[in-house]
């Protein structure tokens, strides 16, 4: 008997009912990022399964006539229940909307899997999400083939830029940049992200004062990189100092 | 073969409407060519008259044809009482299932950062303005992940005021089974389960 | 709580089109409420305007606004092939499947004892005066008994007239498994096995 | 054409199966035909060891291979909480969910007279021994109206006891939008919210 | 909770069925747990029997547990008429159709480079020898591409041999309306259509 | 457009999920009994509706091929949760089944539908639902053609008969009863329930110690004329007096 169906396991990082009652779904997988639809699933067990965050096992179904496979079954694999509070809720939700733009249909990469689930948990846990949020989604562009030029000025090239780039996001020199060198903390991660260690970011977090100037840089530099992303305007007040704004 | 503009203006407007396929506008579209001139002049009369006449209650959010929505306006209802909703429909639902008898608040959409709804976007800051301590806020938004999100933030904002907040329950639909139920839901099921001795 | 009037009359009108069900048209009333103007304004003006501009072809009741319908118009379509249907939608079912260049003759349904529907009631008289002998005459209708029975009722007309008359071939659906079939339309697909040898 | 008696046997068999109809046992008897003899063989094995080596446990009536099931033999599980649920399946979803480490008891059924089901025919009388005062029982029964019958069933017997009842939520299923759920499970949910604000 | 082995190894065994997925195969195992002993082993000794009773036919390769199939057995079958399938399941349909009275011949599988599956991997040579100049051979393989590409393929193969070939209709299913057939089949139901004219 | 949906509004008299998760019920409709399948319904908000003893408005589906009708919609019109106390639930079951035995498919009687959902009303709401279940399984037969003969002795015919037909449930003459004859109060109801109305009899129930009597005729008579009915079983402890067979 031939078989079309596959069973993959992954992140729910977007979900959306139809008028008719279906929800469509876009998953992270280790295999890769899926679109699929489970008809009718809002009213039944498969509404609770494929929420949002969540990471489930789906039995998919794909004839050769629809674009979107089927999502026959799902289990439940995790849940990260705190995820809604809203301390924690914006930096999930832009940390999805990264990822889904990020990474296409067709690319298997269990690290970029990795890296998402990871981001998540750590905004779920830990005491700090907004700083999980700022290494997770710069880890996630690197690992996208986005990281921030960070050893020259992005404009001239000369070496050792300290400088904001308040258009690109990246690092200027002093002659390119109208705007103050970047204090010597902030500086120091803008520059080594890329390159050192989750763990090592996470040990050592900025100070709350000198976290709006990297809000700054990573929107800028995902805006014109990337492309426009919703979940900023939510977090557009936490630039400015709160966390969520209201 | 070409067809009438006017059929295929018909079918494309039609196919617009949530939940109508391209098939269903074609099918419609021949069954309203099929139906007497009156018929079509009243359903055109009704879509005219509904967007002329109806309007969001300036209080709660909810639809109505008048200053303010008949739930407002009744003073029967429990006015200590705000059940808080995503959308219009699901005051309907709410008063369907005839438990409810106390007053609304339409946000008109969940929060969503990733799809460009802050808080801001809903109808969320002119419901502190209705309360008053002693009052209780039921937050009866979804059971999504946005929609717990929403109550939560709303629970953040409420409780300052002195006021009571209620979630609407999670659990098992009535007629249900536990096989068919998902662990989720049954693991909220049992941990809000409810004693039923004194 | 009362609904207003203007949203009830909405709610009812979609509910009678058919395939939308009470809750749909509910859930199509407030859709429509959170459109702008304009687009209301545009949908009741399609309906109007259909209604107004499109009748049936006086030839072969295909529908159109113009004095002919298009088919009937083009004097590049096969004029020596009739294919019959029962609907205004299987025009264009068959138009869509590309493989047709003759003319259409539209029943407006079936023969139907049951539900009243005898020959008088359909277009069926209407297609003796278009045939000349040497022409041949496709019977489209259905696979029902009752588009079989119209069928058969039609071939003992158009017979005596000197028309060919065929009919479209019943079998398995392209892309299906025998396993899938039923035993009726499988004993069809094999009894009308057509020759691929020369 | 006569089929072989051991397939037709085969097939037999299979569509006694529930949710297997005869279509699907024919498909499942050709599947097997195809597997490798030790494939089968491995089947048949498990069939009759699962029949041998399963009983349900003496106290809680789930089922085991051992002397005592791996719940009740398990000292770490909250001694004093029983959940009663109607069948062995709702003991593993119940587990899936992660949400509980108390006991259970099994019932095997619910109550339902006009299928000829009275308590007599259940596990229930075995509970009360179970008891003792300050113990939490838990009816988990489903929420059908024969699930909620046997429920207030086995609180009348219990209350007299001494031990706690509760019963499992009724309300909306996690990931649920209002406008989906019935009437009925909305106007438990409304009237089961609970407070939120300490 | 650990679950027993014997129910592990059932449950899992169950859910490699095609057509039964986890949650079926739970139900499954709970369901024959408790059925009675006897009923058990009978389910067991049927799949055993069988599996050793049943082969293939040597001329045919459709399924049986004597030498030859009941269909090569019977003398009365038309012999110059030989239908072409896929699997022994096909023989099964076909034969409910009542509209087939010649021999079979079973291919199991078609041909499917992206599944590895060439015309070696199939019993398709074994059929050459069995044609004489005259006979009919039906080709009856699916309407898929594949089943497609195998009825073409052999099709060249018998071609040579004088023997006339011939092909399943394809068509509108019986009981069917031309709205919900796609174009595909539609076009095929036109450009297969039948005279039914003398 | 061919229709093939038709609108219904019943009172679920039989529910059954098969192993697949369709619900398959047995509606008694004022145009008759009506048996119908929800398709995977167990999973979805029909399970709720389509609850035992619901009063449910559906959509119906019968296309010429399946031999049941499909239930395409549902909205519950009544409810009455106090069906499942353990005082009322077992006189639910047994006039649901009385009412399922009684009446076949294809009957249209808007009078059976609305006895059958006023005893439901009753069991639900009356203090004493035993007696409303006597009065209207009586009624129910009644309506259905199965009306005891009560002026004759239903062995010999002799006129007034007043002792117990421990086998039909009938009435006998003394001559053809071994038993003394029934109380007076218990038989002017079993002479009198055909003809006299519902009300009057509600007015006048009998005492409890006089009742055991009337559940032997009923069962008796029921067995004869109809056959086996389940719920006699859990009603059996209530001929000896108490409420529920525990
Ligand atoms: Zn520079
Ligand atoms: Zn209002
Ligand atoms: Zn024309
Ligand atoms: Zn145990
Ligand atoms: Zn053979
Ligand atoms: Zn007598």
């Amino acid at each position: 008997m031939r078989s079309r169906s596959a069973n993959r396991s992954g992140i729910v990082m977007r979900r959306r009912v139809t008028p008719a009652g279906d929800i469509i779904v876009t998953l992270l997988t280790p295999q890769g990022k899926i679109k699929a639809i489970a008809r009718g699933g809002v009213r039944g067990s498969q509404a609770s399964r494929l929420n949002l965050f969540h990471h489930v096992g789906v039995q998919l179904y794909q004839t050769p006539q629809a674009d979107l496979a089927t999502v026959q079954q799902s289990v439940l694999e995790g849940a990260l229940p705190r995820l809604s509070e809203p301390e924690r809720h914006p930096y999930a939700h832009l940390l999805s909307e990264l990822a889904d733009a990020l990474f296409q249909e067709g690319e298997f990469s269990e690290q970029a899997f990795e890296l998402y689930a990871g981001a998540l948990r750590g905004v779920s846990h830990h005491p700090d999400p907004e700083w999980v949020t700022l290494v997770m989604s710069y880890k996630l562009l690197s690992l996208a083939g986005f990281a921030p030029r960070s050893r020259q000025c992005a404009r001239c090239a000369a070496p050792d830029p300290a400088h904001p780039d308040p258009l690109g996001g990246q690092l200027l020199c002093g002659a390119c940049s109208s705007q103050p060198p970047h204090p010597a903390e902030r500086l120091e991660f803008l520059r080594e992200v890329p390159r050192r260690s989750v763990r090592a970011l996470m040990d050592q977090p900025l100070p709350a004062e000198q976290r709006p100037g990297v809000w700054r840089s990573l929107e800028r530099f995902v805006t014109v990189q990337i492309g426009g992303v919703q979940s900023w305007r939510s977090l557009a007040s936490s630039l400015g100092g709160e966390v969520v704004s209201a | 073969m070409k067809y009438p503009p006017s059929l295929v203006a018909l079918i494309r407007e039609l196919s617009r409407l949530p939940g109508i396929g391209p098939k269903s506008a074609q099918r419609l579209a021949f069954y309203l060519f099929e139906q007497p001139r009156e018929d079509i002049e009243r359903l055109a009369g009704v879509l005219l008259d509904a967007k002329r006449e109806l309007h969001t209650c300036p209080v709660c959010f909810n639809i109505t044809d008048a200053e303010l929505c008949d739930v407002c306006a009744d003073p029967s209802r429990q006015q200590n009482l705000i059940c808080v909703v995503e959308e219009p429909g699901d005051v309907i639902a709410i008063e369907k299932s005839g438990e409810y008898s106390g007053l609304y608040h339409v946000l008109h959409g969940v929060i969503s950062p990733m799809n460009g709804v802050g808080p801001d976007k809903l109808h969320l800051k002119a419901l502190l303005p209705r309360l008053t301590p002693g009052m209780e806020v039921i937050l009866a938004t979804g059971t999504t992940v946005e929609g717990e999100a929403t109550a939560m933030y709303l629970q953040r904002l409420i409780e300052p005021l002195g006021a009571t907040v209620s979630r609407i329950a999670y659990g098992l639909p009535v007629g249900g089974a536990l096989e068919y139920a998902d662990e989720v839901t049954l693991g909220r099921a049992l941990s809000g389960r409810q004693r039923i001795t004194k």
